[in-house]
């Protein structure tokens, strides 16, 4: 007896395992890193405005916090707080134009588009930041 | 641990108000006898419904989701009766007139697509006098129609099709069919209580008194007191009835059918002979159901499905839709119809499709107890009402049956766990 | 495997053999939560829910699990299996899991746990009525949507529990405002609703609903296109205009010209109003 | 009115691309970190006292406005969407009026 194949429509079709990322799509990811990185973005802002209140008290305060956050070590910090900035940056583009129906059927292209962008403004800006310093 | 108790609100009446719906339907507010009506298929639904309706105290229980044994997995056919009209032209007329009262009290889960029964070589023509006159005496509208316009009503017909015959057959949503039954009894009072098995009988003597479950909902035993319970649980009849001493001779056979992942058809599509394997094509939702097969089993989980039995829905349904052999199959399945064994013979086929109660009072000395078995989602209304006029001998009263009136409330208006009181919508799974 | 026409000469029936395991227990049980594994041998093209049900039905008669039809279209059968949405009646085991392998299958997401592997999906059902009405649905613009969760449970931004209106209902209020279709809370009420804190913009555009639909909704589309109607300002005159052609009546076929570009799935048979049966 | 909101969302963001940028270049790219006197040299520029106004403007609202949706995520219902507007508002409010205060503060030294 020949046998039939009782083969299945929806698995297949939606989850190629060589486009997705593990289990979930890109999109599902992205969404979480931009959270994340809007996250600590926020946190950031709220502590770079408490430290500037540095200025307020006087020379030496400040210039002693500058000497503080400019040790290479802390340089590293600021180098993961760019790309944090920076894919925060380029995700929100592709979001707010995919969100706006530009690109949709690319969506994916787009995301690894400004993923890659991104990585080659961090990398500009990690040389700037460590040579330089 | 499971724990063992009675359970108390069993006679406290929920009449759940369901502001801005409009669809409490009650019924007077005498409290009559309590029932329980064990299995929630179309059957189960149908007599819970039927019974509320009447004023009865009704609490359904089903072991799994509602419509998850042999209803949900039907062919979907709302029948015109075409299918019997030569053979039984009782069971015929029955589906006639409940095709036309389901279409009138539920519309939103049903789709009016009419049907064919298409005659395909000379043996099919030569049957068609025959269908016509049963079709004529169970009073199903037909007309007649010629190859040129039958492929142009279905163009993916076998181009050999010679003619057709147009009957008013309808495609229903078999959960949502149920659904809404049970929607319209939560609406008017009835415990409904899913995942909760029955796993014995409270028995006084020999007579049933009540049923012990097991929710597992809430993970424990429980006692349900009842004056009359009802084994309406189809294929599981037998075994059921069996805890209590009682016997329904039930046969379950099973049917394979296959669904093709698209629509091949606008109507339901049916070979124009006497009703056999293969020889109808339901559009259902996104699919093409072939249907079916029928042999005894005795596995129920799951129903077996043979792939030869796949490979013969195929075949024989691309003799009705050649298209049927290049679609993809989205899925094949089996159920078991719940046929009476009343005069046993070969074939599954020739057992009665008509339906049978047991008052298992008069039967077996078990008062107390009445099963139903047998039957077809689309006469599933009237089986509830002839199980509902015998409740009504058995207690005593006379209450008119009001369900080919009354529309049903919408499926979406089914609650899981409206049987549940305390039930609050707190936790997501972890 | 590939989705395939059925042929002739197929592979011959094979058998698996792993260990699937289940998310036990529910709120209102004594053990709320566990995993339990059970060792299976079983035919490599049973589906999930076939798998579900010998477990059930050999091993442990408590398990709690939904199903219906058993080929795609109640929609009741949508669990996660491996992590993701799928709907088990139409996922084999071939599919998910190898010889000797994990299956682990828990129930959907973001909707409230009933028991085992059965999520309600009752606040999914109260926006799709408030959206798009049950006729719309079943028979009429909306049938393609089997309302089975997968899309709130794929969701990252969590579905009605979060507040959200959720991916199938924006698609059905999408459905409604392209065809004229009045939905259940009538148009003002769906423009607020879509429109509100927790309408269209609460999504985030992380196309995981439409990866999971089973039945090719496409809701991350069907957002996206209300985005554009609601600032573009033409889903109020859409609706406008709905509403100027007088009450629609629910119940009725749709009577109306054809749905217009935006619905999907017109190529679905409508009901025949004309010719009676 | 979340419709507007994200729309500003993304304009804010867009306007930030470009001020961060500036932002980023003005006091970063001397060799490290400006020094106290560096930093009141150039706030006595009007220009660049306008551009940090702005990007602390812009950089606050987008992300009180960013918080404000992901806490709607958590938060459901009137109530809990006036709380969680008024407290991203305050919490807003406060910190422009804070940096335009220290700005116009090392300004007037």
């Amino acid at each position: 007896m020949q046998e039939p194949l009782r083969s299945v429509t929806q698995s297949e079709l939606r989850y190629s395992p060589d486009r997705d990322l593990g289990k979930r799509g890109v999109g599902y990811w992205a969404f979480y890193l931009h959270r994340a990185s809007g996250l600590v973005l926020s946190l950031y802002l709220l502590a770079h405005l408490g430290f500037l209140s540095a200025l307020y008290r006087g020379p030496e305060a400040y210039n002693a916090f500058v000497a503080i956050v400019s040790q290479r070590g802390m340089l590293f910090m600021d180098v993961l707080l760019a790309a944090a900035a920076i894919y925060h940056a380029f995700n929100g583009l592709r979001v707010s134009a995919v969100g706006f129906g530009l690109g949709v059927k690319r969506q994916l292209l787009w995301f690894w588009v400004a993923f890659g962008l991104g990585l080659v403004a961090l990398a500009a800006f990690s040389v700037r930041l460590l040579g330089g310093g | 641990m499971p724990r063992v108790g009675v359970d108390t609100d069993i006679d406290v009446r929920l009449i759940q108000s369901t502001p801005g719906r409009g669809l409490v339907q009650v019924v007077g507010s005498s409290h009559l006898e309590s029932i329980i009506v064990m299995g929630a298929g179309s059957t189960g639904a149908a007599i819970a419904h039927d019974l509320a309706l009447r004023g009865y105290l009704v609490t359904l229980v089903e072991r799994g989701e509602i419509a998850s044994g042999t209803t949900g997995r039907n062919h979907a056919l709302l029948h015109s009766g075409g299918r019997y009209a030569v053979k039984d032209p009782e069971a015929a007329q029955e589906c006639m007139r409940e095709n036309q009262i389901l279409r009138r009290i539920c519309p939103g889960v049903i789709e009016q697509v009419g049907g064919l029964f298409v005659a395909i070589d000379e043996e099919d023509e030569a049957y068609l006098a025959t269908f016509l006159v049963g079709c004529a005496e169970s009073g199903i509208p037909t007309e007649v129609i010629g190859r040129e316009e039958a492929l142009r009503l279905e163009p993916e017909l076998n181009p050999a099709v010679r003619l057709a015959v147009k009957v008013p057959d309808g495609v229903f949503d078999p959960f949502r069919l149920v659904a809404s039954f049970v929607a319209t009894a939560q609406a008017n009072g009835v415990r409904v209580l899913p995942f909760c098995r029955v796993v014995g009988f409270i028995q006084d003597g020999r007579g049933v008194s009540g049923v012990r479950v097991v929710s597992d909902i809430r993970g424990s035993a429980m006692e349900l007191k009842a004056d009359l319970v009802i084994n309406a649980t189809g294929p599981w009849g037998g075994k059921v009835a069996e805890m209590a001493g009682a016997r329904v001779p039930v046969m379950p056979s099973a049917g394979v059918m296959v669904a093709l992942d698209r629509r091949l058809s606008r109507r339901v599509v049916n070979r124009l002979r006497k009703p056999g394997d293969g020889d109808i094509i339901v559009p259902q939702r996104a699919t093409s159901l072939i249907g079916t097969t029928s042999w005894t089993v005795d596995e129920l989980e799951p129903v077996p499905v043979p792939r030869d039995h796949i490979v013969r829905m195929v075949e024989e349904g691309a003799r009705l839709i050649p298209a049927a052999r290049h679609t993809p199959i989205k899925a094949s399945f089996s159920s078991a119809r719940p046929l009476i064994s009343g005069n046993l013979e070969s074939d599954g086929r020739e057992v009665s499709r008509g339906f049978q109660t047991f008052d298992h009072g008069a039967r077996d000395g078990i008062p107390g107890l009445v099963s139903v078995s047998g039957g077809k989602t689309t006469t599933s209304r009237a089986m509830a009402e002839h199980v509902g006029n015998l409740i009504g001998r058995l207690t005593g009263r006379d209450i008119p049956c009001r369900t080919a009136e009354v529309p049903l409330a919408p499926y979406y208006q089914y609650r899981l766990l409206g049987g549940l009181p305390e039930a609050r919508r707190e936790a997501v799974a972890p | 495997m590939t989705k395939q026409a059925w042929k002739p000469g197929a592979p011959a029936l094979e058998t698996l053999s792993f260990t699937v395991r289940l998310r036990r227990g529910g709120p209102w049980r004594p053990l709320r939560h566990r995993w339990q594994n059970f060792a299976v041998t079983v035919p490599a093209d049973y589906t999930v829910v076939e798998l579900l049900e010998s477990i059930k039905g050999h091993q442990d008669p408590s398990l709690a699990f939904r199903h219906s039809c058993h080929h795609g279209s109640c929609g009741t059968c949508a669990m996660k299996v491996n992590g993701l949405e799928r709907l088990t009646c139409v996922t084999t085991v071939a599919d998910v899991v190898k010889e000797g392998g994990h299956l682990e299958v828990e129930p959907l997401g973001h909707l409230p746990w009933v028991s085992d592997l059965v999520a309600d999906a009752a606040p999914l059902f109260d926006n799709l009525e408030a959206l798009g009405p049950g006729h719309v649905r079943m028979n009429g613009i909306f049938a393609g949507c089997i309302e089975c969760g997968a899309c709130i449970s794929a969701c990252p931004i969590g579905g009605p529990r979060s507040g959200y209106v959720g991916p199938a209902p924006l698609a059905a209020a999408r459905d409604a405002l392209v065809t004229g279709q009045a939905p259940g809370l009538g148009w003002g009420l769906l423009l607020e609703r879509v429109d509100g804190n927790h309408g269209v913009w609460q999504c985030h555009t992380a196309f995981e609903c439409s990866r999971a639909c089973p039945a090719d909704v496409d809701p991350a589309g069907a957002i996206i296109q209300l985005r554009q109607l609601l600032a573009s300002g033409q889903a109020k005159s859409l609706a406008g205009l709905a509403m100027s052609r007088g009450p629609a009546v629910t119940g009725a076929p749709a009577a109306g010209p054809a749905p217009a570009g935006g619905a999907p799935h017109d190529h679905r048979p409508r009901r025949e109003g004309g010719e009676g049966w | 009115m979340r419709n507007k909101l994200w729309i500003t969302q993304a304009v804010s963001g867009i306007i930030l691309l470009v001020l961060l940028g500036l932002h980023l270049f003005a006091n970063h790219t001397e060799g490290g970190l400006l020094d106290y006197a560096g930093v009141l040299r150039r706030l006595k520029d009007p220009a660049t006292f306008a551009l940090e106004t702005a990007f602390l403007v812009f950089v606050t609202y987008h992300a009180l406005v960013g918080l404000r949706a992901i806490l709607l995520d958590y938060f459901q219902g009137e109530r809990a969407g006036r709380y969680v507007t008024g407290l991203t508002s305050v919490v807003g409010v406060v910190a422009v009026v804070y940096g335009v205060w220290l700005s116009v503060s090392l300004y007037l030294r």
